[in-house]
């Protein structure tokens, strides 16, 4: 590559990652320079700063069509921006969370690094979304990654803290050798890690032995990528790291994380396997063929999610099994493999980053405040702040799926979704409604506590600026889209169902 | 011929061949460190005022170090009950073995070298690292508190300088575009690294002189805080491959340096009618020479001293190295 | 098509006393009394209105409102509208509920904590119940009828009496399954069709398959499914008799004004359902089944008198009391005639009327004597005269004296199966008799048994106390002297499902 | 001798990865379990590097990839024991089966 | 062909090389074994240390630092991989690869500079 070709890539696509790696290298040296005493909160204002610029030039990006950089290994398509944007607006919000993150004890001298960590994170999890690339996506994938371990662990002095961190490492550390092992395949049978001509080579592909080695690599992905957005077989560290991590950590990998795993998933399984054919003449992409095995694990993520939470004391537990679930339902969308699937997830995606951030951002005020994480601390909170607890109220309502919220406007995209195909998924769509009304019993369980128990202590709740800000947006986020979800179905309908996804 | 076996298919025979002409080198090997031994002594001593082994063998006292492995090879071995036996037994022969096998690609002249191989260099500093694991594992299996000490602070020690010995090397590889010795050497016909890589010459020398545990840097075998080290209960002809394996990396890093800073077999200016071998050679001695020159007159480093070196100057004067280097060729070439 | 808001203006008229009372500070009872009470007013101006002008003859089309909410593929089928319209049926519902909401308005001055939540929610219940009547649509009828849940789970679990948690929670388990049903319905028939609106899916599914395209088969077993998936969402409702548990509990535990309006209004949304939906839907899978489903009424109509006579409770005769006459309302849909079915939904409004007046009585003497156990309550008519002599009217309604709208309801469902199958009805007519048992025994119990108590703090009605009750029994007697106040309306509605039927 | 079959190589590296994933799942020592881990990595270089070589389509980019998997491997083992080193210093234990503080 | 059979040719060298390096010390420690003397006693096994049996493993807990140079040199190392082949390919890259490599090594300082700031480098 020449001075020539370098310089006549468009590198104006690649400005939202551009401004987030400075902001996060200008923080981490500001960090390692600014004395040891000086607060770091102005470091998050910085953060906050340069992930609002890049929501910017992300928008300004918006209207550009699908751009392949660098021989194709970077690409920003419909895809790409829909999903970007979820994970900006995300971390944005997380950053918020993380200034006014206050425990009792083992946070104070990792203040900076907790800024920086969660921008590499985000830039990781922005380069997989949009790299057209195995290569890319690896190296985003772990960036993502190995920043989340220590995001987790951060706490250094407080053993949930660690030992939520050694159990997330050694879980991703086994995902992430089922994924590469599914990609070592992938490259042997193509001989090429360009997801485009991935794509190409791998729709000619017919020999029977090849196919079926195929779908081993598609099953070591898949299983591999499971674990990023915890869902069975790979959901057992959520609960354990959830609850250990700091708070804004734990609001951070149930939303961004997971819908960077998501965007992979996508990327990868559409891309990669989205032509393969089977071999056989009934359904001749392989695809189909295995979309029974995603809807069982859909279906077992659902059911495991959702009865497990029921015996929850923990809060933090409580919602990591509730993410569980809630990336089961997901999971459904993706199962049916319909019309709708990207949209449905997208739009799944967006409502459960305001729902579930919203939870997090009360919990934390909650937790920090008692210093404690039992559910019965949320007891009598109508009484303490009525606002606070109603606003808490909504996102849960939301998280159960009841209209005039987006998580049900979100739950009828994905149900459109597995009714529209055919044949139908009727028993994938039964279990999950049916684990919906399972999940009543401990969404509101927690209303329970907040609405119909007598208070502890009768101190007022209140939100620090940072809180309550984040608390206002999921708010208008949570109702505006149950009620106007038209907004986010016409940002999305200008991406045509991501029609520029395969390249 | 040789070319002739070379090209012709692999089997048994070229294995014996090979064999042969590897436990030649190994004589010649032995041969020396037998000598280099005597030579260190005789330059100490010379560089201390003294005289230095001049009873056995003459009046040069050319037989010491055979008496000494005799010697060594007659006394009783043993092995504490408490050590972790196999380990204790493996030890030895994990730090002797690489040390051997890096000669392996070095190019003494253009026609004498065993391996040819592409990445020579990557080689060289691949193999040379297991060496550690040998000395970790002597200092570890030998249950005792200076052997581990001695063990561990080697380990941290080799680790530590190898990021700047290979981070000075690129510099090296950059100009001649290859891994490969013979090519490497091949670029130096007329001018040789040391000027156009002073620094890295520098770095690479003084990791080097860590990599082989030579005073200053000699800390894993402080006698006077540390007994001796990682080796500390070994004894008889256990622990004379420790001592064999350290010369034997003095062998090959005094080789390696004469050819990638040297010329190796070039001859210096207009004096090409001496062979390649023995410029080779007067090379090699020299950059021995200044090895045992160093070891007597400099005293041994400070822990936090050494560690605090590696990491803080020579790194990033490596890593500036690269760049310059870069730079220049990028300019002037 | 006129351009009007006035079924709007109708169904989120409560919605002003909400934000109204949002203002209102909680210390200031006796404004927020009133404010809550003034919210109910205006939809009941309104529902007069639109009665009084479809008596007049005005045409109810013209109040249709439609508007583009949101749509899954912009601009192309998948969309949901805004969609209002009314019948004579739902006419005749909504003006049901604004009458019983603000008498149950009156009647919330038994309440005696936190008025502010309460009345905010007692108004958000109106507004759920008005739009459930008033949608055309399927997703906003659904939307309506799951906003009824959340209010209702918080006015039983915050105001009820001691079980009120698990009454709660059992109402919105229960609840909670059923519209997950309902939810599945709506959504196969919009993934197929392509549509949530309720004419069109009738058109739709009123031709025979193949003459509409739609987006995938709808075959007789779909059909069948669906239909019985509608059965059992609405029969968990209304409630039939395996699936009652749980209304029970309510009736028992929840404030005796929003009993009122449970059993007044809420329960009968089942019915209404199952007119609109099942028999409007699947007309010819209805007839096939209707024998079952009178099968059904008669099991539910016996099953409830007999329990109801063996009750110590008060609330619970009147509970089961209400099981039993939902059996009619079902008796009267499986005679599949134009009588049976007028007397059907004679039944859902005369019972609706019933129960209130009886709730509303039993919450008054609650009040003054604070139990409502009929072997401690005895002699009321000594203490309470007016009280006693009001219940015991109420009774009679209950029963079917002549005269009362009970009779005109009973005797036409009766009819109408008489001539179907008359063994069937033969057994449910002893189910009459039984009804008179029971209500009579605890009736007459209440009213002149032997007084159990000492009645120190009891004293007769509140002049406010009348007016729920006189409006009550003054409708009641007209509908039962002369019901062409109903039948004239509902002739339409009748008209057009015996079209369906086939004559 | 050079005829070494490429599938000889995957199922190398197949049981590499088999042992790598059983020493992880079983074994109680998290120093073993990273390096377990370690192995199944280094089992998918093995098949990169193969493929590569004798693959359907040799070329470069398998080793590419290799280099990348390798460096990833490092940075995550290194935070694994970073991490394992906190953890120490906090409960004196580095067995898997003892970091049971948050199990209800 | 002839190319291939000295690639092999030449990894047999090395594979020599290791047989070598391992029979070596094999073979001398089995000639030892023979002229050696064999007279053990009780003391003569003793570890070695001031006199005294230790009476319990020596593995002493020692000092974290090793770990985390450990760790450093994992890093860095592991860094000179993509360093390596860069140097080689030099010339046909250019200078755009000079600004890449650049970039990268200023991200590697970076990391040296804050585990100097945050006194990782400091030995005891």
């Amino acid at each position: 590559m020449d001075l020539k070709t370098f310089l006549s890539f468009e590198w104006s696509i690649m400005a939202p990652e551009f401004i987030i790696i400075g902001v996060a290298t200008l923080l981490s040296i500001i960090d390692l320079f600014m004395g040891k005493d000086k607060s770091r909160r102005p470091l998050g204002w910085i953060g906050v700063a340069g992930v609002v610029l890049a929501i910017i030039s992300l928008v300004g990006l918006l209207d550009k069509e699908a751009t392949s950089i660098l021989h194709d290994t970077f690409r920003l398509d419909g895809f790409g921006k829909a999903f970007k944007l979820i994970m900006l607006v995300g971390a944005g919000m997380v950053l918020l969370l993380a200034m006014n993150y206050e425990p009792k004890e083992g946070m104070k001298e990792y203040r900076g690094e907790f800024y920086y960590l969660l921008l590499t994170a985000l830039l990781g999890a922005m380069v997989m979304t949009s790299s057209g690339d195995l290569i890319t996506l690896f190296v985003g994938l772990e960036l993502l990654s190995i920043s989340s371990y220590i995001l987790a662990g951060l706490r250094k002095k407080n053993k949930l803290s660690n030992e939520s961190a050694m159990k997330y490492v050694i879980n991703g550390g086994i995902s992430t050798a089922f994924i590469l092992f599914g990609m070592s395949y992938v490259y042997g049978l193509t001989g090429s890690t360009n997801l485009t001509e991935i794509f190409t080579l791998l729709s000619n592909l017919q020999n029977e032995k090849l196919i079926y080695v195929l779908a081993i690599a598609f099953f070591m992905i898949f299983v591999g990528l499971s674990f990023k957005i915890a869902t069975a077989p790979f959901h057992m560290w959520a609960p354990d790291v959830y609850q250990g991590a700091p708070t804004p950590v734990t609001a951070f990998l149930s939303i961004v994380s997971k819908a960077a795993g998501f965007a992979i998933i996508l990327r990868v399984m559409i891309i990669v396997f989205g032509q393969v054919s089977s071999g056989n003449e009934e359904t001749p992409i392989l695809i189909f063929h295995l979309q029974d095995y995603i809807a069982f694990l859909a279906g077992a993520t659902m059911i495991i999610g959702n009865t497990i939470a029921l015996r929850q004391r923990n809060i933090k537990r409580l919602l990591a099994y509730s993410s569980i679930a809630q990336a089961g339902y997901i999971l459904v969308a993706f199962a049916s493999l319909s019309y709708f699937m990207m949209d449905a997830i997208w739009f799944y995606l967006v409502a459960y980053l305001f729902m579930n951030l919203g939870v997090f951002a009360i919990i934390q005020v909650i937790t920090d405040k008692s210093g404690s994480e039992d559910i019965s601390q949320f007891a009598g909170l109508y009484k303490r702040s009525p606002l606070v607890a109603v606003a808490m109220g909504i996102f849960i309502l939301s998280l159960a799926g009841i209209p005039g919220t987006a998580g049900f406007i979100g739950k009828l995209n994905i149900f459109l979704g597995a009714f529209v195909t055919s044949p139908a998924h009727y028993v994938l769509a039964s279990i999950m409604i049916a684990t919906t009304v399972v999940s009543y019993f401990y969404y509101f369980g927690i209303l329970t506590q907040m609405f119909f128990r007598p208070a502890i202590d009768d101190s007022k709740v209140k939100l620090p600026s940072g809180i309550l800000i984040v608390v206002v947006l999921c708010v208008i986020g949570t109702i505006g889209l149950g009620i106007f979800p038209g907004i986010a179905l016409d940002f999305l309908s200008q991406f045509d169902r991501f029609s520029d996804f395969i390249g | 011929m040789i070319e002739n076996l070379l090209n012709s298919p692999p089997s048994w025979l070229n294995f014996g061949i090979f064999f042969g002409l590897a436990t030649a080198l190994l004589m010649v090997v032995l041969g020396f460190v037998t000598y280099g031994i005597l030579a260190e002594r005789k330059v100490m001593g010379f560089m201390q005022g003294r005289i230095g082994p001049n009873q056995t063998g003459g009046s040069w006292g050319l037989l010491q170090t055979i008496a000494d492995v005799l010697k060594l090879l007659l006394k009783e071995d043993t092995i504490p009950k408490l050590a972790d036996r196999p380990l204790f037994i493996l030890a030895p022969i994990i730090a002797f073995a690489p040390a051997f096998m890096v000669l392996a690609t070095i190019p003494f002249t253009d026609k004498l070298q065993f391996a040819n191989i592409g990445v020579g260099l990557l080689y060289y500093i691949a193999v040379s690292g297991i060496t550690t694991v040998g000395i970790v594992t002597g200092g570890w299996a030998s249950n005792n508190k200076y052997a581990l000490m001695g063990g561990m602070r080697a380990a941290a020690q080799m680790i530590s300088y190898e990021i700047p010995l290979v981070m000075s090397v690129i510099g090296v590889i950059l100009f001649t575009g290859s891994l490969n010795l013979v090519d490497i050497v091949e670029a130096q016909e007329n001018v040789w690294y040391i000027f156009l890589q002073p620094v890295g010459f520098l770095v690479f020398f003084i990791a080097s002189i860590a990599e082989l545990n030579r005073t200053p840097f000699d800390l894993p075998e402080a006698e006077s805080e540390l007994v001796a080290g990682f080796h500390v209960e070994y004894s008889g002809f256990r622990w004379a491959f420790f001592m064999l394996a350290e010369y034997v990396y003095l062998f090959a890093m005094a080789a390696l340096t004469t050819v990638l800073f040297l010329g190796g077999w070039h001859p210096v200016m207009f004096l090409d009618f001496i062979p390649g071998a023995v410029w080779f050679a007067l090379k090699f001695s020299f950059v021995v020479f200044i090895l045992m020159w160093i070891r007597y007159t400099f005293p041994r480093m400070r822990a936090d001293q050494l560690m605090e070196f590696g990491w803080k100057v020579l790194l990033p004067v490596a890593l500036a190295n690269i760049f310059i280097s870069a730079l220049i060729k990028e300019l002037f070439f | 098509m006129n351009e009007s808001y006035l079924l709007s203006l109708l169904v989120f008229s409560p919605l002003l006393g909400i934000i109204l009372l949002a203002f209102v500070p909680k210390v200031q009872e006796q404004t927020i009394k009133i404010v809550g009470f003034l919210a109910t007013v205006p939809a009941l101006l309104l529902s007069l209105f639109l009665y009084f002008s479809y008596r007049a003859g005005a045409d109810l089309a013209q109040y249709t409102e439609k508007y583009n909410w949101f749509g899954f593929i912009k601009d192309g089928p998948f969309s949901v509208e805004y969609d209002l319209g009314i019948n004579g049926f739902s006419l005749v519902m909504i003006l049901l509920t604004a009458i019983l909401s603000t008498l149950a308005a009156i009647a919330s001055i038994h309440i005696k904590k936190e008025w502010k939540g309460y009345f905010m929610l007692f108004l958000l219940l109106e507004l759920g119940m008005l739009g459930v009547f008033a949608a055309e649509n399927l997703i906003l009828f659904f939307i309506f009828f799951e906003l009824t849940l959340i209010p209702m789970f918080f006015l039983i679990g915050k105001w009820g009496y001691f079980e009120k948690e698990k009454a709660a929670f059992s109402f919105l388990i229960y609840n909670g399954i059923g519209s997950a049903i309902l939810l599945i319905v709506i959504m196969i028939l919009f993934a197929k069709t392509g549509t949530t609106k309720i004419s069109a899916i009738t058109a739709i599914l009123a031709s025979p398959q193949g003459t509409v395209p739609t987006f995938g088969a709808i075959t007789t077993e779909l059909r069948y499914g669906l239909l019985i998936a509608l059965m059992v969402a609405f029969g968990i409702k209304l409630p039939i008799f395996p699936l009652h548990s749980w209304m029970l509990r309510v009736h028992v535990q929840a404030p005796p004004a929003i009993v009122m309006l449970h059993s007044g209004i809420l329960l009968k949304i089942g019915a209404f359902g199952l007119i609109r939906f099942g028999l409007g839907f699947f007309p010819e899978e209805f007839k096939s089944m209707a024998v079952l489903i009178a099968i059904l009424g008669v099991i539910n109509l016996l099953y409830g008198a007999f329990l109801a006579f063996i009750q110590d409770d008060f609330k619970m005769v009147l509970a089961y009391s209400s099981i039993s006459h939902m059996g009619i309302v079902l008796i009267g849909l499986g005679s599949l005639n134009e009588a049976g079915i007028q007397g059907a939904i004679f039944q859902v409004i005369s019972h609706g009327l019933i129960s209130a007046l009886m709730f509303f009585l039993i919450g008054v003497i609650y009040e003054r004597v604070g139990t409502s156990m009929i072997g401690r309550l005895g002699g009321l008519a000594k203490v309470m005269p007016i009280a006693a002599g009001f219940l015991l009217t109420a009774a009679m309604a209950s029963l079917g004296l002549p005269g009362m709208s009970g009779f005109v309801a009973e005797f036409m469902a009766f009819l109408g199966l008489f001539k179907e199958m008359p063994i069937i009805a033969a057994v449910g007519a002893i189910g009459i008799i039984m009804t008179a048992v029971y209500l009579l025994r605890a009736v007459l119990n209440v009213t002149y048994g032997k007084p159990n108590n000492t009645y120190e703090n009891a004293f007769d009605m509140r002049p406010i106390e009348f007016v729920p009750v006189f409006v009550l029994l003054g409708l009641i007697v007209l509908i039962g002297v002369y019901p062409n106040v109903l039948s004239q309306p509902l002739q339409l509605v009748l008209d057009t499902i015996m079209i369906g039927l086939g004559g | 001798m050079s005829s070494v079959p490429l599938s000889a190589y995957l199922i190398l590296a197949l049981i590499l990865f088999c042992i790598g994933l059983y020493g992880a799942l079983t074994k109680r020592n998290t120093v073993i379990v990273l390096i377990s881990i370690e192995l199944m990595l280094n089992a998918v270089n093995i098949n990169l590097v193969a493929f590569s070589k004798f693959g359907l389509m040799p070329n470069i980019t398998g080793q590419i990839f290799a280099l990348f998997a390798i460096t990833v491997a490092a940075a995550e083992a290194a935070v694994g024991l970073a991490i394992l080193i906190a953890l120490y210093r906090n409960r004196k234990t580095v067995n898997v089966d003892e970091m049971n503080s948050m199990k209800n | 062909m002839d190319l291939l059979n000295q690639y092999l040719n030449n990894y047999l060298i090395v594979i020599v090389f290791l047989c070598l390096g391992i029979l070596l010390p094999v073979v001398a420690l089995t000639a030892g074994r023979f002229l050696r003397p064999h007279a053990p006693s009780e003391a003569k096994y003793t570890t070695y240390e001031s006199g005294i049996e230790p009476f319990h493993d020596s593995r002493v807990q020692f000092n974290v630092r090793y770990y985390i140079f450990a760790l450093m040199f994992v890093i860095f190392d592991v860094e000179t991989v993509f360093l390596y082949p860069w140097a080689v390919a030099y010339e046909k890259l250019g200078i755009v690869a000079l600004i890449e490599m650049l970039i990268f090594v200023l991200m590697l300082l970076l990391g040296l500079v804050y585990a100097w700031k945050k006194k990782v480098l400091k030995w005891i």
